[in-house]
């Protein structure tokens, strides 16, 4: 039994694949992981006209490296009256779910630490632990701005699960597998095209889940301070930092192996394919972090609620509709067709629908 | 069932990142709703009218740059018009001109700055801000290039300015002026319908037209909110009916109102300015004055359209050389009167806007 | 069907965003590349002219904040008091330049330079000898007009040859 | 241009409708006894022909035997001004009705002239320090604080 889950071509038994890839990933992720800390502060740099870190190594490039050390040797302060263990263990719980999305996430053909059947069901289920994380940090910190940040992230990641795990339905039900290996395999087009409102329901309520770009709420400086990583300082700290670009690399990995065609592409080597649509989607979520300003708790709920929710279940009826119903039909007709709707729904649906301006009577 | 909530107690402030300054909000919050706000000032207190009491006419203005240190070429027009005015002094043609040009590009460095972080108070992460900071920086080479410094410039001087521009003041000026509306065009493609800043920016903190004359708002706030209330049109002083301009009002009186306000003000001064460079004269740069001014018995109120408001000195003068008594009229620390109304009721993420969209500076506000 | 409201600003805001990936960024990396200052700088030091200074001390009279101490000597000597004491505490001057503007023999000019931090306060309180002019010590043209011509032209980010990549 | 109205025109209309609560007049202000302060300036701000509906500031001098308050007054829609003074006699607690009821532009401005001048205004809504913590002794800018 033991190797029929051994890939056909990866020598050794299993532990020696589990040990390569256990390898792998951690390499890969915290690799990858300054390696996007550098990128993201060299990208918002210039465009906002000035240079960014050049000063540690050429270009900058040890910048991570010197931040880490840093952050490694700062005092770690621990709230007086707040709650010792949970303050310990809010950062492990944090970062943790994060090291193991890349589990499931297929770098090349056969590359992948666990080809589970179930692969993205894992996903969904896995980044959810890491907002009981952030939950404990804000209760444990003992401090109002701590607190207030944290109701708002699970506030937030409550009511963005549900468009998020819609739009991935619709993914799997043209793919026919929960597995990634086959929704990678089964991509002859990829998703993005057949699944266009998918792909952009998906991908706003993946950034307000990571708390990243517009929906940056969590620790949003401006209003409160930190949120809930203000009371942590040192090794702790620099846990959740981690962990906010692991979460951002995590949804760009998952976005190119649901929606760009994780590792096909026809002349690079496959696993090159996949680090640069990895780059590409991190790359946006940068640049929407540099144009856009934050939006507001009520309308971030409004959001997901008025607004991306009812269109995930269109979106899902109508790919159910095209698959039963013309199965017969080309793809590409269908990519026209979708992109279509797609236009046609946002434009109704936003015509409805009316940001929360709510003033409260108090 | 009701569900039995306790608001709580926030100290938003003195030390915040977006209480632009030390200034301290006592803000009794019910979750994410603002119930209750008590504003506390003093932090940045000088007693700079107690100062002035003991200081020359001549010596007073280095003080009046730490006023508003965003706008100190404001403050120092505004002190040394309110002496001109007690003691009758005249001022050359080509002072005037130099002065109204040391104004507007200060209004507009100071608006740079103003919309800049209101943007940052909206969690656009600093782009705007380094942008619009980009443009002040232009501005302050020109002003260092004529007085030597770039934030307290203490130019201006009873009778005149301190110091002549050099020449290549206006060929760098009119370069600047050829280039400026093609970066506010870009801020504004950047900014103006971005569904994110209309949303959380429109209809947020109203001030109602009522309740902003009645506590006396000036500037862009009291514009924003639909009354065509400006110094320089109402009550024109040095120079100001010379050019022609007109004073952009908003309607709602919201946030977004009190930003595109700001930003067509800028467009406005940008107008001045052209004008008031094509026709610079030359001459004298400096009236003849006493260093040792003794001003006659009596008292003065001199005021101007400063970028943050109706900027106002009272002086009193008892024939000797120093003022008897130096009272500022603080735009910004009237314009805060109705803060209270303006945030109860709106959520901690709005309150942090409004204030934004006050635009103070606090070294004005305690004085 | 106006399209402001569904997404058209946020694109527009992008593409100036990304516009400026092609620009080049403004800074100047101080200690490596550093711009020239206006002529008129009014530098952290003052420069003390001793053979033209007669010690009127009106310098010392106009000065805001009271920073110059001046001690002469009792009688005129060829209409001159010769100055004893002439000690200016740079902890307390604020440069606004009242002194140089109000001295009648151009004896007093503010410096050129602006890094004279010092890590002690005592030494901010510099005395005659200190303040004389020297190579590195070049007094600003601020209220001098006759040495703005000795000065180099000031770099102004208006013509965009400031800040290399 | 605002027109500055005189002070001895306003005192004549004054003459008849609050008699004797003018003490002083010139051209260019008008000084109100303590008592009618409220009437005068409720009538200056009712009035639809003076229609002073903008309190621009507030400022006090300490003249040693007397401390001097003065209301700038201005109208938006008429654009004409007016200097109103009120005297109050007595260092250790001088005291003047306060007017935050016409304006509220006078809450933050009597606040401050209170916590700097040491003059209490009657009926003001929460007269405490503005500037200074409220444990500070004296009042700064008295001519005899030192």
């Amino acid at each position: 039994m033991v190797t029929a889950m051994l890939p056909p071509d990866w020598p050794g038994g299993f532990w020696a694949h589990w040990a390569v890839f256990v390898v792998v990933i951690f390499v890969f992720v915290l690799g990858v992981m300054m390696g996007a800390l550098w990128f993201e502060r060299r990208a918002m740099a210039i465009m906002q006209a000035r240079l960014g870190p050049n000063r540690t190594g050429p270009f900058g490039l040890l910048q991570p490296v010197a931040d880490a050390i840093k952050l490694l040797l700062k005092e770690d302060i621990v709230p007086a009256k707040g709650d010792k263990l949970v303050h310990w263990l809010a950062p492990v719980v944090v970062v943790a779910p994060v090291l193991m999305i890349f589990a499931v996430v297929p770098f090349q053909g056969g590359a992948i630490l666990a080809d589970l059947n179930i692969g993205i069901l894992y996903i969904v289920a896995i980044s959810s632990v890491a907002t009981v994380g952030v939950f404990m940090a804000g209760w444990a910190s003992n401090n109002k701005y701590s607190l207030l940040g944290a109701m708002r992230m699970v506030a937030s990641v409550v009511s963005y699960e549900i468009p998020v795990v819609l739009s991935i339905i619709g993914v799997v039900l043209l793919a026919g597998s929960l597995s990634m290996q086959q929704i990678v395999l089964a991509q002859d087009i990829p998703f993005i095209l057949l699944q266009p409102l998918g792909f952009l329901l998906f991908f706003i309520g993946a950034l307000a889940e990571i708390n990243r770009a517009p929906f940056d709420l969590m620790e949003a400086d401006s209003e409160i301070v930190a949120g809930f990583n203000t009371e942590y300082s040192g090794i702790k700290w620099s846990m959740f930092f981690l962990g906010e670009y692991g979460e951002a690399l995590a949804i760009s990995a998952i976005v190119t192996t649901l929606f760009l065609g994780g590792w096909r592409g026809p002349v690079l080597p496959p696993w090159l394919w996949f680090l640069v649509k990895v780059g590409l989607v991190f790359f946006t979520m940068v640049w929407i972090r540099t144009t856009v300003p934050r939006v507001r708790i009520d309308q971030l709920m409004a959001l997901a609620w008025k607004f991306l929710f009812p269109l995930a279940l269109l979106n899902l009826f109508i790919t159910a509709v095209e698959i039963l119903v013309f199965p017969a039909v080309s793809l590409w007709v269908l990519v026209g067709v979708n992109i279509a709707i797609m236009i046609v729904l946002v434009l109704l649906w936003s015509r409805l629908f009316k940001l929360g301006w709510g003033k409260v009577e108090v | 069932m009701v569900i039995k909530t306790e608001p709580f107690v926030v100290n938003i402030g003195p030390a915040h990142p977006s209480t632009h300054g030390v200034f301290r909000m006592r803000t009794t919050l019910d979750g994410e709703v603002v119930v209750d706000m008590e504003p506390v000032f003093g932090y940045l207190h000088r007693g700079i009218e107690k100062l002035a009491e003991e200081r020359t006419y001549t010596g007073c203005i280095p003080l009046t740059d730490r006023l508003d240190y965003l706008a100190s070429m404001s403050n120092n027009f505004a002190y040394v018009l309110a002496v001109e005015k007690l003691a009758g002094i005249a001022v050359p043609e080509r002072a005037e001109y130099i002065r109204v040009i040391m104004a507007e590009l200060q209004r507009i460095a100071s608006h740079l700055i103003a919309v800049g972080t209101f943007l940052n108070d909206c969690g656009a992460f600093q782009t705007p801000v380094v942008y619009m900071i980009r443009e002040r920086e232009k501005i302050l080479d020109l002003f260092e290039m004529a007085c030597g410094q770039r934030l307290t410039y203490n130019y201006m001087r009873v009778g005149g300015v301190s110091q002549d521009v050099p020449e290549e003041f206006a060929p760098a000026l009119g370069k600047f002026l050829k280039e400026m509306p093609g970066w506010i065009n870009e801020y504004d493609q950047l900014l103006k319908d971005n569904e994110i800043l209309l949303a959380r920016a429109k209809g947020v903190g109203i001030l109602s037209k009522e309740l902003a004359i009645n506590i006396a708002a000036s500037g862009p706030v009291l514009r924003a909110s639909g009354v065509k209330w400006d110094i320089r049109r109402a009550d024109p002083y040095s120079i100001y009916d010379r050019f022609n301009f007109d004073i952009p009002t908003g309607n709602a009186g919201d946030c977004y109102d009190r930003y595109r306000v700001r930003v067509e003000e800028m467009r406005q001064s940008l107008r001045i300015l052209k004008q008031a460079l094509k026709d610079l004269p030359q001459g004298e740069a400096r009236s003849e004055v006493p260093q040792r001014l003794h001003p006659p018995v009596g008292e003065v109120y001199g005021h101007i359209e400063a970028p943050r408001g109706d900027l106002g000195f009272y002086l009193v003068s008892d024939g000797s050389i120093a003022p008897y008594r130096f009272h500022v009229r603080a735009p910004t620390l009237i314009n805060l009167t109705a803060l209270r109304d303006m945030v109860v009721g709106w959520k901690v993420a709005d309150l942090i806007i409004i204030f934004g969209s006050i635009d103070i500076c606090m070294a004005e506000v305690d004085r | 069907m106006k399209f402001e409201r569904y997404g058209l600003g946020i694109a527009k805001g992008l593409s100036v965003t990304i516009r400026h990936l092609l620009r080049r960024p403004v800074t100047t990396q101080y200690p490596e590349q550093r711009l020239v200052t206006s002529r008129r700088i009014r530098g952290n030091e003052l420069i003390w002219d001793k053979n033209k200074c007669t010690g009127c001390a009106t310098c010392a009279k106009t000065c805001p904040q009271g920073v110059i101490r001046i001690v002469t000597s009792v009688k005129l000597e060829e209409n001159k008091y010769q100055v004893e004491k002439f000690e200016v505490d740079m902890g307390y001057c604020i440069f606004c330049g009242l002194c140089v503007e109000a001295c009648p023999y151009d004896a007093l000019f503010l410096g050129y330079a602006y890094e004279r931090a010092r890590y002690r306060r005592g030494e901010l309180i510099r005395d005659r000898e200190e303040l004389l002019a020297s190579e590195e010590r070049k007094p600003s043209a601020y209220a001098r007009p006759q040495i703005e011509a000795t000065l180099p032209k000031q770099t102004l980010l208006l013509d965009k040859d400031r800040g290399r990549r | 241009m605002t027109i500055a109205l005189s002070g001895k025109e306003i005192a004549h209309q004054m003459e008849e409708k609050f008699p004797q609560s003018i003490i002083e007049s010139s051209p260019e202000w008008l000084v109100v006894d303590r008592q009618f302060l409220l009437e005068v300036a409720a009538y200056l701000k009712k009035t639809p022909k003076l229609d002073f509906d903008y309190l621009a500031a507030i400022t006090a001098v300490d003249y040693l035997d007397y401390f001097e308050v003065n209301y700038l007054l201005t109208s938006l829609r008429r654009n004409h001004s007016l200097v109103l003074k009120a005297r109050c006699y007595g260092r250790d607690n001088p005291s003047l009705p306060s007017v935050v009821s016409l304006w509220r532009s006078a809450d933050f401005q009597e606040r401050e002239i209170y916590d700097l001048f040491g003059i209490s205004f009657e009926g003001h809504p929460n007269l405490k320090r503005i500037v200074l913590w409220d444990g500070f002794q004296g009042h700064p800018l008295r001519k005899d604080y030192l």
